[in-house]
């Protein structure tokens, strides 16, 4: 256990997110760190390489605002509402200017975290033979199995500058526990030099040692801690808060023209000071409408020994 | 799928086969899809409601299905009410075992989680379930699927600077690396979405690998269905190519073989497509997608 | 879900473990399936592979007992209490007859169920560079970077024809939750052909979907599903009961002297007809100073969409 | 470890450093470790007290230590509560952040489970945290260290037929390639446990690994200390070979020099160890292992 490394967003994303670093912000759908993105957006980055599974809006919404020159991912569309507009924009008419993509399947980008977090030169998976994906991108290699089964497909490990994640709670040291769809957050933290991690909540130290297997993300894994409610909105918070399907709706027509995206981003990140105001201008009816109701985990135990 | 027709999920997904096969008989069988006595409906062949009941029937005796949302769930819930309660969805997200309290809109939606058998890592879902070979069934939507088999997901056009920029492999590539088999949905049937070679190949076929020298060959027979508005398309064994196994009501072969952009076969027993019984539309429309998210 | 897979021990232990097969019993210290173990040894199996990371005094007792020709493992020491002796005499003298070892680092051993669980054809991993393991066991392998960065050493894959685990709980279907140390149980169950699972309880399914995020073996991996109330003993369960402590320092004199060995099998293990007679024999008493005190994990929401 | 004192957990381990350097002074700091006007124990060198209060000492300023139960975990509780509270204790069984309320009895103790900061998988101990270079020190037992700090803890003779099976790697040469730096303890000081080679190589040093030419060479600086029952050696740079960098109170240069398979060198600056305080043996004694498990 260290010292508590409790922050805001604003001087985490000061402290660990420089122009020109490759970034990853992960979460499957779930626990995306759109708050954090945002904060990026409002720093005005410029010339990140943003690393994500399924790049979902908050790329394109990075994209708008003129923070991302290269997009490392699995999948270019919206988890359910369809295209992201600015990607195409920017792939299919270099408008207004071309993005650079390296592309994998999820398993691919999955295993190039996995081999960043265990320092591993390469990871080999069963995918790929025959597909076209290693032509076009020429990471994607091929290693002979010394027991002479033939060739695999392996990927290179992926070192974030820095990984950003959203996750339920967090003690005030790091240790991060997260449940529900977990996605890449492990691996990309450990493959990361800095991490970030918002939380729903930074729960006391006795919270999170009741049930340590939930602890996905140890406290040495972990640079800055900030307690974000809300921090995944649109996206959504597994027993917190469903996600906003009416905003991935809503994205789509906005996502299309490019001036209502800048406007957008302007009102909404620019036009916000934090992820607070950003809720504050959402509503309190519309945050009322994604409140879900509790389900219970139940509790385990873990024993004690006697005296 | 199409870039104005994304994939309605996280992954390269949708589909929904069908089964030919009993299309004769008078089965009496309490089980209702079996039951052919019963009132029939009149739904286009491409509706949402007749893939997704042509897609239910062709999920009977499977047990593992990894599919994402779209007609893939669609099918998947009717086929439990119908023809397999035992039909098992995993999901690219890690879930494994869902038990839905209402329709998920998305392969990450909360309402899979809550209450699963199971919520694993994806390193345990993509390397232990699909890599391990546990699943049966992988359905995948595409852009194109050519005569043996390869799908495109990726791109249409040049790949530097491509007409059209799709959302790529998702895990589809992975997918069909390793599901004992694949079932497609197309939305269209055309030598566009037909094509005798795919522009890009995402998701090989068995056919395509082998020819990779040297490399240690995907265990999944890969394509082995093609469900498009016009019929049914199946791959009569690993290396064969696609044939016409079946045409939808009011559809000809001729039809089905004309628009398609290779010389079609047609096999010698090709059937007509049984029509969605009025009690599966039913079901779609009033119990399974109430809110009409993917029936519209 | 599937069908109830619950049945007794025996009945598992008959249809899955065979004269002559690869059997991985996992559980790091903790959760040893002790008691699926005897039962082998009550059914007088032969010939078997065993494959445990740390072997432990259940390896020793099955090695007594005459039913393993060959040990593949990455530790050939007790847990805390000393050397397993019947081990000792089989390696150094030969003594009843030799016994046959592949051996690998823990980590090695982990990358090993790895691989066989993802059907990869070698797993990498950092060790052994300038180690004579490489040299001992020829099955540990270089494999070239293809991105420059030399050879690494890899693992092939491990593919038991049954495995075998205990846990704290599984419904009836076969998800299986456990919690503490886990080991290299789900990798261990996924690569092989037949899983059985004895578990402290078995639950009902509504106690395993209340929280998904602890099933870490999903039914469609297992065959079997035994309940077997203090099935790890003399190792623990966390949560239900510690470790006998007590019995690790017997056993060193008792694995010394193969008279004692054996007769000590004869007497707790074919002189009892299950576990229950097994725990019986050992008596309240003991059992009583094993119970560990509550300590409760702690709820989590998982939420419910409302209506 | 030998045969007959095998290591007391689940991997190769026991181990205790010691810091030769501030032996001179008058701290009066009321950190009670480095207050030498302390009362000091007259425990004998090659005591668990004496080689245990030496090991926390070579903690101070270490952030993550691997080690194994026994004279680690001894080492480790008594430096948090002297020399340094912010140790954080991992064990390969997956616990991280350990706050037990008993002393452990082994790496998979209950006690180190429950109310820990984090239960990671095997996987993500020793892939993410070993091999991602978390780790500042191993903590390892051996039956022999050589000249440039390869450890031997699998057989001692005739690999095929050993004289003496000891009980391998257990995570030892994993953690050697990937942890920081590697703290050795031995129980015995004789050409036997400190031949010029070793009679099978577990775990390798940086210099040996580099003969393996052609191979990714391990991040870890591989055994830099070794706390024997005379003194302490230590090996200055990556690929030097170990020399006596202090001798135990009452142990002479030359017993300590004399009694090693090769031409030991002594550091100009070699030292006598500290004492242990008579604080440090009673914390050790009456407040961390009270039963006296580790203690005989």
């Amino acid at each position: 256990m260290s010292g508590s490394k409790v922050t805001t967003l604003r001087e985490a994303v000061t402290e660990h997110v420089r122009d020109g670093m490759t970034v990853a912000l992960e979460g499957f759908g779930h626990l995306i760190p759109f708050a954090a993105g945002h904060e990026i957006i409002r720093q005005r980055r410029r010339d990140l390489t943003v690393c994500r599974m399924t790049p979902d809006i908050l790329t394109d919404q990075l994209l708008v605002a003129g923070c991302v020159s290269r997009l490392v991912a699995s999948f270019f569309a919206s988890g359910s509402a369809g295209s992201l507009y600015e990607i195409r924009r920017r792939v299919e008419h270099h408008d207004p200017a071309p993005l650079e993509t390296e592309e994998y399947s999820h398993y691919g980008m999955y295993c190039r975290y996995e081999a960043g977090a265990k320092r591993l030169p390469f990871q080999p998976l069963l995918s790929y033979v025959g597909s076209d994906l290693p032509e076009l991108n020429p990471r994607i290699r091929a290693v002979e199995s010394p027991y002479g089964e033939g060739k695999v497909y392996v990927v290179p490990p992926l070192n974030p500058d820095v990984t950003v994640v959203h996750a339920q709670r967090a003690d005030a040291s790091g240790n991060t526990q997260l449940w529900g769809i977990t996605g890449a957050q492990a691996p990309a933290a450990y493959a990361a030099s800095a991490v970030i991690v918002t939380v729903e909540e930074v729960v006391a130290p006795e919270v999170v040692r009741a049930d340590p297997n939930r602890t996905l993300i140890p406290a040495h894994a972990v640079d800055a801690v900030v307690e974000v409610p809300g921090g995944a909105h649109p996206s959504y918070a597994q027993g917190c808060y469903d996600r906003d399907s009416a905003f991935y709706r809503e994205w789509t027509p906005i996502s299309r023209d490019r001036e209502a995206a800048l406007a957008w981003i302007d009102e909404w990140i620019h036009g916000t000071a934090d992820h607070a105001a950003y809720l504050a201008e959402l509503g309190q009816a519309r945050w009322e409408g994604l409140r879900v109701a509790p389900a219970p985990s139940g509790s385990v135990s873990y024993g004690r020994r006697k005296e | 799928m199409t870039a104005d027709s994304p994939s309605p999920d996280g992954a390269a997904s949708t589909a929904e086969p069908s089964t030919a096969e009993p299309s004769t008989g008078d089965a009496t069988a309490t089980d209702g899809a079996t039951d052919r006595a019963a009132p029939l409906s009149d739904v286009p062949p491409h509706s949402a409601e007749f893939l997704a009941t042509v897609a239910a029937r062709e999920l009977a005796g499977r047990r593992r299905v990894f599919a994402g949302v779209g007609l893939p769930t669609l099918a998947v819930d009717l086929a439990r009410r119908t023809v397999d309660p035992g039909v098992e969805l995993v999901y690219e997200s890690g879930v494994v075992g869902a038990h839905p309290e209402a329709m998920a809109e998305g392969i990450a939606d909360s309402v899979l989680v809550s209450g699963a058998e199971a919520m694993l890592s994806m390193d345990a879902l993509f390397g232990y379930v699909l890599q391990g070979g546990h699943v049966d069934v992988g359905f995948l939507g595409a852009a194109q699927v050519d005569r043996i088999g390869n799908i495109n997901t990726s791109v249409i056009g040049d790949w530097q600077r491509p007409e059209v920029r799709l959302p790529g492999s998702g895990g589809a590539s992975d997918i069909i690396a390793s599901a004992r088999e694949i079932v497609v949905v197309l939305r269209r049937h055309d030598p566009h979405a037909l094509p005798a070679e795919v522009d890009f190949c995402t998701s090989p076929s068995p056919a395509r690998a082998r020819r990779r020298e040297g490399f240690h060959q995907p265990a999944g027979a890969g394509v082995t269905t093609v469900i498009t508005p016009l019929g049914i398309l199946r791959r009569p064994d690993r290396y064969g190519e696609l044939e016409l196994a079946a045409v939808h009501p009011g559809v000809t072969v001729a039809e089905a073989t004309g628009d398609v952009g290779w010389d079609l076969r047609v096999r010698a027993d090709v059937a007509e497509t049984p029509r969605p019984r009025a009690e599966d539309v039913r079901l779609l429309r009033e119990e399974i997608d109430t809110v009409r998210l993917y029936l519209r």
